[in-house]
């Protein structure tokens, strides 16, 4: 059975100016222990459709899918009361922005520490423990004196880094990362990128990787879905997308790459239809 | 360093001018619109009122002192809202009386946003000792409490309508500077003020002509906000007596004279300040309303 | 069970040290409640009568005053002094030569303080010396026969103090505390003041004449007439001052208070710069006179609680003329002598009474209602004001504009307290705000200063009201009613005619 | 042939103003940089976050005067603390920004926009400053009806075409790209870079290009500067540093730099399935 | 964190040598001879004038005036009061608790209730119960505070006899004061029934007195949590599934707090404003009615040193704010 099941999701927003499409019916299915890689251009519904998964979208998001199931359980009949014993525990998920998506108020042990209270129901010290433990593992320093630190004292890779650590404080079957590595450095990307791998690795967890990077992409997926103004362009393992991509629009992104430039001028993406372009 | 930002261009409000799409979203709030309403027939009631007002507002019916309103016992049908102390019309007086807080509301408002705009201006744009000083001298004027301060400022003009405006423009004016100093050094970062240095603009163009255009949003919800406070600070006052001189229908004299009739004419103590009440409350619903209209944050969710 | 009076008195005393104070509010607190003068007022009455003194003697001359002072009279026994000897001449030395004196320790202890009486009235310059004769007689020297130096002495600045608490205050070097913590030989001990909310006295069982019926007198400060009514009507005050005139009416109804009203010892008036053209012009002025409403003065200022002046000094003094008539009300008289005065377009400045008076209770809706009865007539009023103090020193000036809302309320019985005070060539620049010196008058009124003998005096008197008419220095208004309202369990209080607040006599039923 | 700009030994110093009590410090951003370009080039300057690139573009556009060192423009020595910029030189040099969201004045039309550095350095009438203007438009790919609308009726590879236009409409020595194209998506990426080269090639632009994304850089530089602490730590051209980067920092940016090539691809699988297979 | 108290503190020294240059010089133009004004209504003699006018130190040259002021003030001597012939400071502080009492009750049920009501508003957003709860601040916020008191007093003094008019303390309890906070002397005092009717008095001028401030607070509550509730933290907590009571009561509140304390601080200033007319109203014996009363009266000495000793507590205040806010925001605690 997949880890995580998803047919014919839609996401619609209620906006001043009408219905807005952010997702029209994208299936997905991940097992554990996969790798799974989401591209597409910005607004092309990457983030609306997992925070679907995860029940965070604000009220004005409606959300209908065929099928939508995460480890045995239907999310779409979940009670919120339910659902908050999956999210943080079973089902983890990091953001983009390391700086802002940690309290400013609390210090960075407070928020490790309580996930590990409210899902775990560890005691203090265990939770300390577990805490120090988990900042060791995601490879920061000095941990036992970083539990004081406010997320303002550190630099964006260790914020990144806490968020990881937060995120698999309960041990999740799922990590979803909306694109963890796009607000650092390329020498902190890799790094945060290895770290995810080795843990992915270690743990087995399913990840879903959120990415507009191509690059990031060849570097972590083991299979990719091409997203595109709402819809899937194509799913493919990841060498074969990138030996042979099935869709248009995939051949159209991927020969934008700078690097992959032949000649002086790089082959422009013209407007596509994604319903024609997408490949099933 | 990346950051990709969410594509709305294309996006039906992109087919809006600035204005439209104001309009637009302030006229779906209710209690704007309800406000706007309000205010207009204030402002129409203010022009007209020599010509609509069923009496002079200082014609003394002699033998019709403290004549109750028309549907209570006692009342006149000619005056609807009843008599004051000394038999003049209520209603006349209210609707002369709209003119001076319309007056009020517009002159502190002109006056303390022109300066306020120019210090704030002054100081969000040259920083350094400039600004220190003139936010110093700022604070000194928020140090005092207003009223009290714009009472002795009062006191040392002289009361009257005009130095109760001047008292007032005074000490609402560093709100303006405040805000218009924060929203010029916040814009001043931004890129396209460099873009337009690096164009060649000046430092006279690229305060009023780059920056400006862009703090008007504060600035206006501000206006509106301190619109209803002008007219708030000078009813309290002309309810100290320093405001408006006899026997000028101001709202707040109006409820000053009327104080000793508290337990006695209800009426001569209830309009007016109801009077005063539904305007305010009027110019505020405007000021939200612009405020969610103007501000691009709430417009997104 | 003590008996206890809550008297909501209608503001905070400035002292308690009566001589160095001219409000009505801080005499009620401190003269009037702790302390007593060689003579004072009877009770309810504005007749003098005996007190610390037992008996005087004038001398032929008029110029030497002697008094026989009473024996016996304790101190009061307080928390922050216990006398050791009985009240004697000393004392009543003491509380002269320390206003008098001006080498005295006295004179200037309170840093900015003055003895504002004693020197306005008249007192200091007409005393020549006061001498302690033996413990219980002191003989007061004047300069010369004045028949109006007499009254003065029931008035508060002449209270008498304790030298004894005086010197030991001095040793002690806090002699500010005079003014704060008064002594006296009242019917009433001072006990605590807490500032601007309550003033709590208890009864002194060992006055003169006999210890009060109330144990506890409460002065609870209430500055809102209107929040003073309510408490009266919820009981939470026995005796109110000076209610709202619009609202006796409504308290007489209320079955459970009693209002008692007297004739005001006042004058509520409007003076016109008298050397100002065309102010200098008789016709003017009274056609100005002419032009006024007074009944709707009357209903719409006084709330029908006065009564129109006839005369510049109040009805019940004994040199009022009762053959003078309220000016007659008469638009048109009033433009025709305008006309013959050759003046047209006037327009002038009226000064209003930004504070509520005995005599004027609203000078702004006076001003209102003046405003539209002299625009009838074709003259232009504006309406000037500002804060009492400056109104008081600028409205004194000679070069002061057009016409100031004015009163007067009276210090004592003396008709001269009226009509020379307000009116004479003296007073020019300060309490003479018409600036009006005009020779007839004042001739007059200097005659009847120097004579003794009250029926020569009134005749005096009588031909002054008469010129004073011809003239119409003022546009006179009123006298307004003073009203006392109080709970029907107070007893036996007494309201007094010259606007005093005093608890002598009260009592309280359960 | 003559440098369009010589730098030599450039530094900026930031006063950071210390905590009361505390003494002012003293950041130096730029420390020491010398580089020479020839017309119809482009330098890239690459380097991460803080590295002192966006500081090093305020001096070379005479927005900021630097602390030290010696700017020469077309051979002339500048300093803008000693005289103010002049209408002449300040036609020499433009600048784009990285957000293409915050660099356009949201109250100005476009056509406006396009005529303000005409109005404010040249004496040209009206009619012609439009008509330039128009033009202009035109050649960076947008339409004549554009020319009355606000930026924000536009998407972001269409604001950043404005930008360059604007840019380019003074006929400026040197344009300087301060990350012209890290905020757009991939697609949009490549149009702008085509539409730079075709500039380039009409009006022999020199470009002054920096970026964090190596992959753009190989695509459009001549000649490669490497900053790192404000240091510029290795110079050279292009095919000389993507061939052989010297410096450790070099080599660790571009050790860190995803690669999207296939071979790169399989070579993870391999070790991933190898790894796999340890731990599974 | 001392560092920054420190900082915040010496900014003040500006602000309070402007305060003082205010102060004196307002009360220098004020039309009117402080001479005559001392000498009350009956007039003074010139000799005396000019004596007084020397012993006051009003014939020295201004600059000088405001030199000696200035010292004086720094040695904790703020003058004479004209009226009462005390020192000024020794008034001041007589008067000083009524106000302070009154004004922290109202700041407190303000706040007791206006963070609440904002919280739920925000939660509700769009709701009947945000559109009620933001209605009614919007009214509150409206409200001309002078005839809001009279109304009150009209409905719960005059027709429903609920509340007493004025005053402090039923005057049948009678206990020294030995802090001037009524509430507190009234407990001090062990008195039965004390302080339930020093509550009772108090009541209705704190109703007024909050009004604005409540609607205030209840307002910027409601934005700063409607703002703080879109932050990426926020989402972040909901995704760990933390409870909504949580998200809200900790996460977002706390980060809300932080403009709210500033507008909290804020309010100090209005606050002082309206004691003024609040205290008008009810006969408080406060300083806001003093300082009304002293304008009138001309009181050279207690307007100057009043306005300056009254800046100087909205100084205070604010610097206090400030130091709350470093607490709660650690970017300042920790700079
Ligand atoms: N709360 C919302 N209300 C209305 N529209 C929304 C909302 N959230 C997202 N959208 C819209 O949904 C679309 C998809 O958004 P999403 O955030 O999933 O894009 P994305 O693929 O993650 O892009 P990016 O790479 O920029 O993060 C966008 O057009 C966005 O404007
Ligand atoms: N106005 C300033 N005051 C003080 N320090 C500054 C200022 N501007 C920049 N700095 C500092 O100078 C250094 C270089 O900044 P700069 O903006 O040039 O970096 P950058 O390489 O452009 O980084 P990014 O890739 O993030 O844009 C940084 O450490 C920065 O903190
Ligand atoms: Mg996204
Ligand atoms: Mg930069």
């Amino acid at each position: 059975m997949a880890l995580l099941e998803i047919k014919n999701l839609t996401v619609s927003f209620d906006t001043s100016v009408g219905l807005f499409h952010a997702v029209k019916g994208i299936d997905l299915s991940l097992d554990r222990g996969d790798v799974l890689a989401i591209v597409g251009e910005s607004g092309s519904g990457k983030s609306v459709a997992m925070l679907s998964v995860m029940g965070l979208l604000p009220r004005t998001a409606k959300v209908s899918a065929d099928v939508m199931r995460f480890d045995g359980t239907d999310l779409r009949e979940l009670s919120a009361h339910d659902r908050r014993r999956i999210v943080g525990k079973d089902m983890a998920m990091i953001f983009q922005e390391p700086m802002t998506s940690l309290n400013p108020c609390f210090t960075i042990g407070f928020q490790i520490e309580e996930v590990l209270r409210f899902h775990l129901n560890l005691d203090r010290s265990a939770r300390r423990k577990r805490a120090i433990e988990l900042l060791t593992q995601v490879g920061i320093a000095d941990p036992e004196s970083r539990l004081r630190s406010f997320p303002h004292q550190m630099s964006g890779g260790q914020n990144q880094r806490v968020m990881i650590a937060m995120a698999i404080a309960c041990s999740p079957k799922l990590l979803i990362a909306d694109e963890p590595t796009t607000a650092l450095d390329v020498t902190i990307q890799k790094q945060i990128l290895d770290l995810l791998m080795k843990l992915q690795a270690d743990t087995g967890m399913g990840l879903i990787m959120i990415t507009h990077n191509i690059g990031v992409v060849a570097e972590t997926a083991d299979r990719v879905v091409v997203q595109y103004k709402g819809r899937k362009m194509e799913e493919a393992g990841v060498l074969e997308l990138f030996e042979a991509p099935k869709s248009p629009y995939t051949r159209a992104l991927l020969a934008a790459l700078p690097e992959n430039a032949t000649g002086d001028r790089l082959p422009v993406i013209t407007a596509f239809d994604p319903e024609t372009a997408a490949v099933r | 360093m990346s950051a990709p930002v969410a594509e709305t261009a294309p996006r039906k409000s992109g087919s809006m001018s600035g204005l439209r799409e104001t309009w637009f979203y302030f006229s779906q709030n209710r209690g704007a619109v309800a406000g706007l309403v309000i205010m207009s027939l204030l402002v129409l009631i203010a022009i007209f009122s020599p010509w609509i007002a069923p009496h002079d507002p200082a014609r003394i019916y002699n033998g019709s002192f403290l004549v109750p309103p028309v549907w209570q016992e006692g009342g006149d049908a000619r005056f609807v809202f009843g008599t004051d102390a000394i038999g003049r019309d209520i209603l006349s007086r209210l609707m002369h009386g709209a003119r001076y807080s319309m007056l009020i509301g517009a002159v502190v408002v002109s006056i303390s946003l022109v300066g306020g705009i120019v210090l704030g201006l002054i100081a969000g744009y040259f920083r350094g000792w400039v600004d220190a000083l003139i936010m110093r001298i700022m604070d000194i004027i928020l140090a005092f409490p207003s009223l009290l301060l714009a009472l002795v400022l009062v006191t040392v003009l002289g009361p009257g309508l005009f130095n109760a405006m001047l008292a007032i423009a005074l000490v609402l004016q560093p709100h303006f500077a405040r805000l218009t100093r924060a929203a010029v050094i916040a814009e001043y970062s931004r890129e396209y003020v460099t873009s337009a240095k690096v164009a060649g603009a000046g430092h006279l163009r690229l305060m009023f002509v780059t920056i400006l255009p862009n703090c008007v949003a504060p600035l206006i919800v501000q206006a509106t906000l301190s619109f209803s406070s002008a007219i708030l600070d000078a009813a309290a006052l002309g309810f100290l007596g320093l405001g408006a001189q006899p026997p000028a229908p101001e709202w707040g004299t109006m409820l000053a004279d009327a104080r000793e009739f508290i337990l006695r004419a209800w009426w001569v103590i209830t309009i007016p300040g109801l009077a005063i009440l539904v305007t305010v409350l009027a110019i505020n619903l405007i000021g939200d309303g612009l405020r969610d209209a103007l501000d691009p944050k709430l417009k997104r969710s | 069970y003590a008996k206890q009076l809550v008297y909501c008195s209608e503001g905070s005393p400035e002292g308690f040290d009566p001589a160095l104070w001219s409000a009505g509010t801080t005499f009620d607190a401190s003269s009037r409640a702790v302390m007593n003068r060689l003579v004072d007022f009877e009770l309810g009455g504005s007749t003098i009568v005996p007190s610390l003194a037992e008996s005087w003697t004038i001398s032929e001359d008029g110029t030497e005053i002697t008094f026989n002072l009473r024996k016996g009279v304790k101190w009061q026994t307080t928390a922050y002094f216990t006398p050791t000897r009985e009240f004697n001449a000393d004392d009543v030395v003491w509380s002269i030569n320390r206003q008098f004196d001006p080498a005295s320790p006295w004179a200037n202890y309170v840093d900015g303080a003055s003895y504002q009486y004693f020197d306005s009235t008249g007192f200091k310059a007409a005393l020549k010396s006061v001498e302690k004769i033996d413990d219980y007689t002191v003989k007061f020297v004047f300069n010369q026969a004045d028949s109006t130096v007499f009254v003065n002495f029931p008035m508060d600045f002449l209270s008498i103090g304790s030298a004894e608490y005086a010197t030991q205050l001095e040793a002690a070097g806090n002699m500010a505390q005079f003014n704060q913590l008064p002594v006296g030989t009242g019917k009433f001990q001072f006990v605590d003041y807490q500032t601007d909310t309550v003033i709590r006295y208890k009864s002194n069982p060992d006055h003169f004449g006999g210890a009060s019926p109330i144990n506890d007198l409460i002065f609870a400060i209430t500055k809102e007439p209107a929040a003073a009514q309510e408490a009266l009507k919820a009981g939470q005050c026995d005796v109110i001052p000076y209610p709202i005139p619009g609202d006796v009416a409504g308290l007489r109804q209320d079955p459970n208070l009693v209002v008692t009203e007297t004739a005001g010892e006042n004058v509520g008036f409007i003076a016109f710069n008298t050397q100002q053209k065309p102010f200098d012009n008789p016709k003017v002025r009274q056609a100005l006179n002419l032009a006024v409403n007074r009944e709707a003065i009357l209903e719409g200022v006084y709330a029908g609680q006065a009564v129109l002046a006839r005369n510049p000094l109040p009805a019940s003094s004994w040199a009022s003329d009762p053959s003078n008539e309220v000016p007659a009300y008469d638009p048109e008289a009033a433009k025709a002598l305008l006309a013959e005065a050759g003046v047209s377009d006037l327009s002038m400045k009226l000064w209003w009474m930004p504070v509520a008076r005995p005599y004027n209770p609203n000078g702004k809706r006076m001003g209102e209602l003046l405003q539209a009865d002299w625009a009838s007539i074709g003259v232009k009023v504006e309406l000037v004001s500002m804060d009492w103090p400056v109104y008081l020193e600028q409205s004194a000036s000679v070069e002061r504009d057009g016409a100031v809302m004015i009163g007067w309320g009276a210090d004592n019985a003396d008709p001269d307290n009226f009509l020379g005070v307000l009116l004479s060539c003296a007073a020019v620049g300060t309490n003479n705000r018409a600036q009006w010196c005009y020779e007839p008058y004042d001739t007059l009124i200097k005659k009847a200063k120097a004579t003794f003998d009250q029926a020569e005096r009134t005749e005096i008197y009588h031909e002054a009201q008469k010129v004073f008419h011809e003239q119409t220095p003022w546009v006179l208004l009123a006298h307004s009613n003073q009203y006392i309202a109080h709970n029907k369990r107070v007893v036996n209080f007494k309201q007094d005619p010259l606007g005093y607040h005093r608890f002598d006599g009260a009592d309280v039923t359960e | 042939m003559v440098a369009v700009v010589e730098a030599r030994a450039l530094t900026r110093d930031y006063n950071v103003a210390g905590g009361f009590l505390s003494a002012n410090r003293v950041v130096r951003a730029v420390k020491g940089i010398s580089f020479t370009l020839e017309a119809g080039k482009t330098l890239a300057i690459v380097g991460e976050s803080g590295s002192g690139k966006s500081t090093l573009a305020r001096i070379l556009t005479l927005i900021d005067r630097q602390s030290s060192g010696e700017l020469r423009l077309n051979g002339e020595p500048i300093d803008i603390g000693k005289a103010p910029v002049t209408k002449a030189l300040r036609r020499k040099v433009q600048m784009v920004f990285q957000n293409p969201y915050g660099s356009l004045n949201p109250r100005q039309k476009i056509g406006d926009v396009l005529m303000e550095p005409l109005l404010l350095n040249t004496d040209l009438p009206a009619q012609e400053r439009r008509d330039r203007a128009m033009d202009m438009l035109v050649k960076v790919g947008l339409e004549p009806q554009h020319f009355e609308r606000y930026p924000h009726m536009f998407s972001g590879g269409q604001r950043q075409r404005i930008a360059i236009a604007r840019a380019i409409i003074m006929r400026p020595a040197l344009l300087v790209l301060d990350e012209p194209v890290s905020a757009l998506d991939l697609s949009v990426q490549a149009q702008i870079l085509n539409l730079l080269a075709d500039l380039q090639d009409e009006f022999g632009l020199t470009y002054i290009f920096i970026s964090h994304d190596l992959s753009v850089v190989r695509y459009i530089a001549d000649e490669v500067m490497v900053m790192y602490l404000g240091e510029a730590v290795e110079q050279a051209s292009r095919d000389r540093i993507f061939a052989n980067p010297e410096h450790p920092y070099t080599q660790a940016l571009f050790q860190a730099t995803p690669k999207a090539s296939i071979s790169a691809i399989r070579a993870r699988l391999a070790a991933r399935s190898g790894h796999a297979n340890v731990t599974g | 964190m001392l560092r920054y108290f420190l900082y915040r503190l010496a900014l003040l020294i500006p602000t309070f040598i402007g305060v003082t240059i205010v102060a004196f010089f307002f009360i220098r133009i004020l039309p009117g001879d402080p001479v005559q004004v001392l000498a009350g209504e009956r007039g003074v003699s010139p000799e005396r004038h000019a004596e007084v006018l020397a012993r006051l130190g009003f014939d020295r040259p201004l600059w000088e005036q405001y030199f000696s002021y200035l010292w004086n003030v720094l040695r904790g001597d703020f003058g004479i009061s004209f009226a009462s012939k005390r020192p000024v400071a020794q008034e001041f502080f007589s008067r000083f608790p009524a106000t302070v009492e009154l004004a922290l009750c109202a700041m407190i049920i303000a706040t007791a209730l206006g963070i609440p009501a904002g919280i739920l508003a925000a939660v509700k957003r769009g709701t009947w119960i945000d559109q009620a709860t933001m209605g009614t601040a919007l009214v509150g916020y409206s409200m001309p505070i002078f005839w809001w008191g009279m109304l009150l007093i009209i409905l719960f003094s005059g027709i429903l006899h609920w509340t007493p008019v004025s005053g402090r303390i039923a005057l049948n309890y009678f206990f020294p004061s030995v802090t001037g906070f009524m509430l507190i002397d009234s407990l001090l005092s062990g008195q039965k029934g004390a302080f339930l009717s020093a509550l009772h008095y108090l009541v209705l001028p704190t109703v007024v007195l909050a009004t604005i401030p409540l609607a205030v607070i209840a307002r910027q509550t409601r934005s700063a949590m409607l703002e703080v509730l879109g932050e990426d933290y926020v989402r972040t907590a909901r995704a760990k599934g933390l409870q909504p009571r949580r998200i809200i009561g900790i996460h977002a509140l706390r980060n809300a707090m932080i403009p709210v304390i500033t507008t909290i601080g804020l309010q100090v200033g209005l606050l002082m404003a309206g004691a003024i007319l609040t205290e008008t109203i009810f006969s408080w014996p406060g300083i806001g009615k003093w300082m009304i009363e002293a304008v009138n009266k001309r009181d050279y000495f207690v307007v100057q040193s009043g306005l300056l000793l009254i800046a100087l507590i909205i100084m205070a205040v604010n610097l206090i704010v400030d130091v709350l806010y470093a607490v709660i925001n650690p970017r300042i605690r920790h700079q």
